[in-house]
């Protein structure tokens, strides 16, 4: 299994972009395929750790979700990305695939209020639950002013 | 006949008179402010959940039951330990009939596995 | 007890050092400054001997006792929030040891006088901090330890700091540092006995040191 | 006559307790609200986010100058190797070249930084388990001297005893003083004199091999897929070193062994650890012994904010820190701050993996456990 070998078989997958060369195999997946190209990266491509998922918020073009999953017999990283689309807060949840992303999906509803749907019980994970925004978003002033403490 | 307790009935005077002491003069002397927040129980900074008045398990008063047992044991072998030269065999024979009766209990014990943690 | 909003939101700007101070006027926590040197009973009774001819002598003498024994064993609660509580452990340990001092770490708020607050204070942990802050005896005293505690620090302007412990509770000593070493923790702690000798002697905390215009 | 034993605790009577935010064991503030039966652990619901910073807010209105000594008060045991991600990232971003004596360095203090994390790591888990060792703080004191003595160091060279401003964008900032190598070989030979006597008050003391031998046994499938890395990946199986899979700044010139255990419990962590405590001192010899002369930064005198610039791109910069894998996700829009910054913390996600393995143990080893983590609560609410 080495990245090239990945990307053959990355690209076999449905709504599968590919771009750039080298280690971190970045693949640009369709929102509706987000957990079967996880899936596919779990148990053909042998990517069994979880590093890490993330959002970044583009403004305008809406939230893209990144996923980091590695196969460590082979060093071989897959980047999975998904674009959300301006406006859409939803995407599926790679919990049932990864367990590792249950916190992580926790952190990024709690950063970016983007709803995994699918996962066991997606609450706010750093801030107190009644925290009314979601401070990672573009919008969201640095030095918003709020009570000290409540 | 009674003089023989005296000394005794004075030292337990004196205990309960330091106790008491110490405790009436911390109470003269400490500033007391009780708040409703001060009051509360301590569970590491957290509003504590739910009641703590559960049913807990077994395990917990057998242990402390065969504690008590021992501990008597031991509360009577200091005296005898004491004064075994003055008893004679004799002692010594009365107290290994106690330790006797309550190595039998420890039997129980260690052969029901109270003394193993579930 | 109600806290105040901090300052209302503006751009991120240099802070300018004028507006700190008054931010910290209107915003930081004072203490009832009586009533908790000792009880009411041992006040009329230290007032009369104090009044009676000659009587001066015997309270000066037992104040300096008091002085002495209530300085020289303060015991913190060990409250180690972030970076600042590893600088803390270190001055716990062997080499900057506070057990000199008579300091003996304490792992609850009951048995403790004091309560060094060492590190950042979010907006999540301040109610905790406070009720840790009540639950412990009175006299109590605070040690503000490293600058995220003294005015939220390098994370002044994150959404979730709170601008200082200051802000949650009356704060007796500031340790300036990020994280303070060992030594200017333990400057601090001297500077707290000599405010808890102070505090017996008057029974009045002592002023913040006067702002020089 | 019926087992006493054999109770089977049918009763629904649950103690809800909250091993809270400020509990001498908990390493930080971390609240786990445990639910017991008597003393196993039921269910664990972990709150984190005492200590939420807003790391990545403010490093999008921070400067590629100014963020690097925030970034050390992620993780701020380990305050080096975080340094070392997010500038790293920053490097391949912009593919700055990196002089080999800076890349000597920032190896140097890493593996530096590791004996000095390892040694509190030792010394606080030993406390927890205090009782267990018969003296509670006794080996708390001892690990505490040596990380003084590996403090020292660091305060000749940087000026700072836990947080220092070393790494920059392109190099480190700080040269070694003359003397310091030597200073630093004495220092190491004496850690590794010491490390003996600790292994030797251990690991012939039963109650300490009670207390971690098949406690909290983390299989290797839930390791990977939660993605907990470092110590605790290893204690699992998985020979898995970013310094060796991954080599990030110059580490393939160096020789070291990447220690492998196949227990998965808290004892199989211990010995991963301890081996790297050698391994480390090995690493630091040999950097010792070769370390290349040169400038030690490829953008000397950084003066204005606005002077380093990182071009249009993303990267994700991985090092492998004492707790094991601190990653930086930084995407930047060619300015002077970056756009967006995700921290991979290694303690937020060797934290995840808690509430699979605590339910079933009892109360006390909840504590064993949650040491040999290590968790670091800079790096886990960021």
């Amino acid at each position: 299994m080495t990245p090239d070998r990945a990307r053959e078989l990355l690209g076999t997958v449905a709504g599968v972009t590919l771009s750039g060369a080298g280690t971190p195999v970045v693949a640009q997946v369709e929102p509706a395929q987000w957990l079967d190209a996880a899936r596919f990266a779990k148990d053909t491509l042998g990517c069994a750790f979880f590093s890490f998922l993330t959002a970044i918020d583009w403004k305008e073009q809406g939230l893209e979700i990144v996923a980091w999953v590695d196969n460590l017999d082979a060093r071989v990283s897959v980047e999975l990305r998904t674009k959300l689309g301006p406006g859409v807060t939803s995407c599926a949840s790679l919990t049932p695939v990864y367990r590792g992303a249950n916190w992580m999906e926790r952190e990024g509803f709690d950063m970016f209020g983007v709803r995994f749907e699918g996962h066991p019980d997606l609450r706010r994970i750093l801030l107190a639950d009644d925290w009314e925004g979601h401070p990672l978003l573009k919008s969201y002033a640095v030095d918003t002013p709020h009570p000290p403490y409540r | 006949m009674l003089s023989g307790y005296l000394p005794i009935a004075i030292f337990f005077g004196l205990i309960l008179a330091f106790a008491i002491g110490s405790l009436a003069g911390a109470w003269a002397v400490r500033p007391s402010r009780p708040t409703a927040s001060k009051s509360e129980n301590y569970e590491c900074g957290a509003q504590p959940i739910g009641e703590a008045w559960v049913q807990f398990p077994v395990g917990f008063y057998l242990v402390a039951l065969v504690f008590l047992v021992f501990d008597t044991l031991v509360v009577f072998l200091f005296p005898w330990a004491l004064t075994l030269r003055a008893l004679g065999p004799a002692g010594l024979k009365a107290m290994f009939g106690f330790v006797a009766i309550l190595g039998l209990a420890w039997m129980y014990a260690y052969r029901e596995g109270i003394l193993e943690w579930k | 007890m109600e806290i105040k909003a901090p300052v209302p939101q503006i751009p991120v700007p240099f802070w300018k050092d004028v507006k700190d101070l008054q931010e910290w006027e209107t915003h930081h926590q004072r203490r009832p400054d009586a009533g908790d040197k000792h009880s009411a009973l041992f006040e009329q009774v230290t007032e009369g001997i104090h009044n009676f001819p000659g009587g001066f002598a015997l309270t000066t003498v037992a104040d300096g006792f008091f002085n002495w024994a209530r300085k020289s064993s303060v015991w913190p609660v060990s409250f180690g929030l972030a970076c600042c509580a590893i600088e803390m452990m270190a001055t716990f340990a062997s080499r900057f040891d506070v057990e000199r001092l008579g300091m003996v770490p304490w792992a609850s708020p009951r048995h403790s006088d004091l309560m060094i607050v060492s590190g950042t204070v979010t907006i999540k942990m301040a109610p905790m901090l406070k009720r840790i802050y009540d639950q412990m005896p009175d006299p109590k005293w605070v040690v503000s330890m490293g600058s995220c505690a003294n005015s939220g620090g390098p994370f002044r302007h994150g959404y979730h700091v709170v601008k200082g412990v200051d802000r949650v509770v009356a704060v007796d000593v500031y340790v300036p540092g990020c994280p303070p070493p060992p030594e200017s923790l333990l400057n601090g702690l001297l500077l707290l006995q000599d405010q808890i000798a102070h505090f017996r002697r008057t029974g009045h905390r002592a002023e913040p040191t006067p702002k020089v215009d | 006559m019926p087992d006493v034993r054999a109770l089977d605790y049918a009763g629904s009577e649950r103690l809800t307790m909250n091993m809270g935010p400020q509990h001498p064991s908990a390493h930080g503030v971390f609240r786990a609200i445990l639910t017991l039966e008597g003393e196993t652990v039921v269910g664990v619901d972990a709150v984190i986010g005492y200590l939420h910073r807003c790391h990545e807010k403010l490093a999008e209105t921070l400067a590629y100058v100014q963020y690097p000594t925030i970034a050390s008060k992620t993780d701020y045991v380990a305050a080096m190797s975080s340094e070392l991600a997010y500038v790293m990232a920053a490097e391949r971003i912009g593919s700055f070249e990196v002089p080999k004596r800076a890349q000597y360095l920032r190896v140097l203090m890493g593996e530096l930084q590791r004996i000095a994390s390892h040694c509190l790591w030792l010394g606080t888990w030993c406390m927890d388990m205090g009782g267990a060792l018969g003296g509670g703080a006794t080996i708390f004191l001892y690990c505490i001297r040596e990380r003084e003595l590996v403090l020292d160091l660091f305060e000749s060279l940087v000026g700072a005893r836990l947080l220092y401003g070393f790494h920059q964008v392109g190099g480190v900032r700080y040269d070694l003083p003359e003397g310091w190598t030597a200073e630093c070989r004495k220092t190491v030979a004496l850690i590794e004199q010491r490390l003996g006597e600790y292994e030797g008050m251990l690991e012939d003391n039963p109650f300490f091999m009670m207390r971690t031998k098949g406690v909290g046994v983390i299989s290797t499938a839930l390791a990977q897929d939660v993605g907990i890395s470092g110590p605790l990946l290893r204690g699992s199986g998985v020979e898995w070193d970013l310094r060796r899979s991954q080599p990030y700044s110059s580490y393939e010139d160096f020789a070291f062994t990447v220690p492998v255990e196949t227990g998965g419990d808290c004892y199989a962590r211990y010995k991963v650890r301890m081996v790297e405590f050698r391994q480390s001192i090995r690493i630091i010899r040999q950097i010792l012994d070769g370390l290349p002369a040169g400038p030690i930064s490829s953008r000397p005198g950084v003066k204005s904010l606005a002077q380093v610039k990182v071009p249009k791109g993303e990267a994700y910069a991985r090092v492998e820190g004492p707790r094991g894998e601190v990653g930086c996700f930084l995407v930047s829009d060619g300015s002077n701050k970056p756009y967006r910054m995700k921290w991979r913390g290694a303690s937020f996600s060797n934290l995840a993996v808690l509430p699979h393995i605590l339910p079933g143990c009892s109360v006390a080893d909840v504590v064993a456990i949650m040491g040999s983590v290590d968790p670091v609560f800079g790096e886990v609410d960021r």
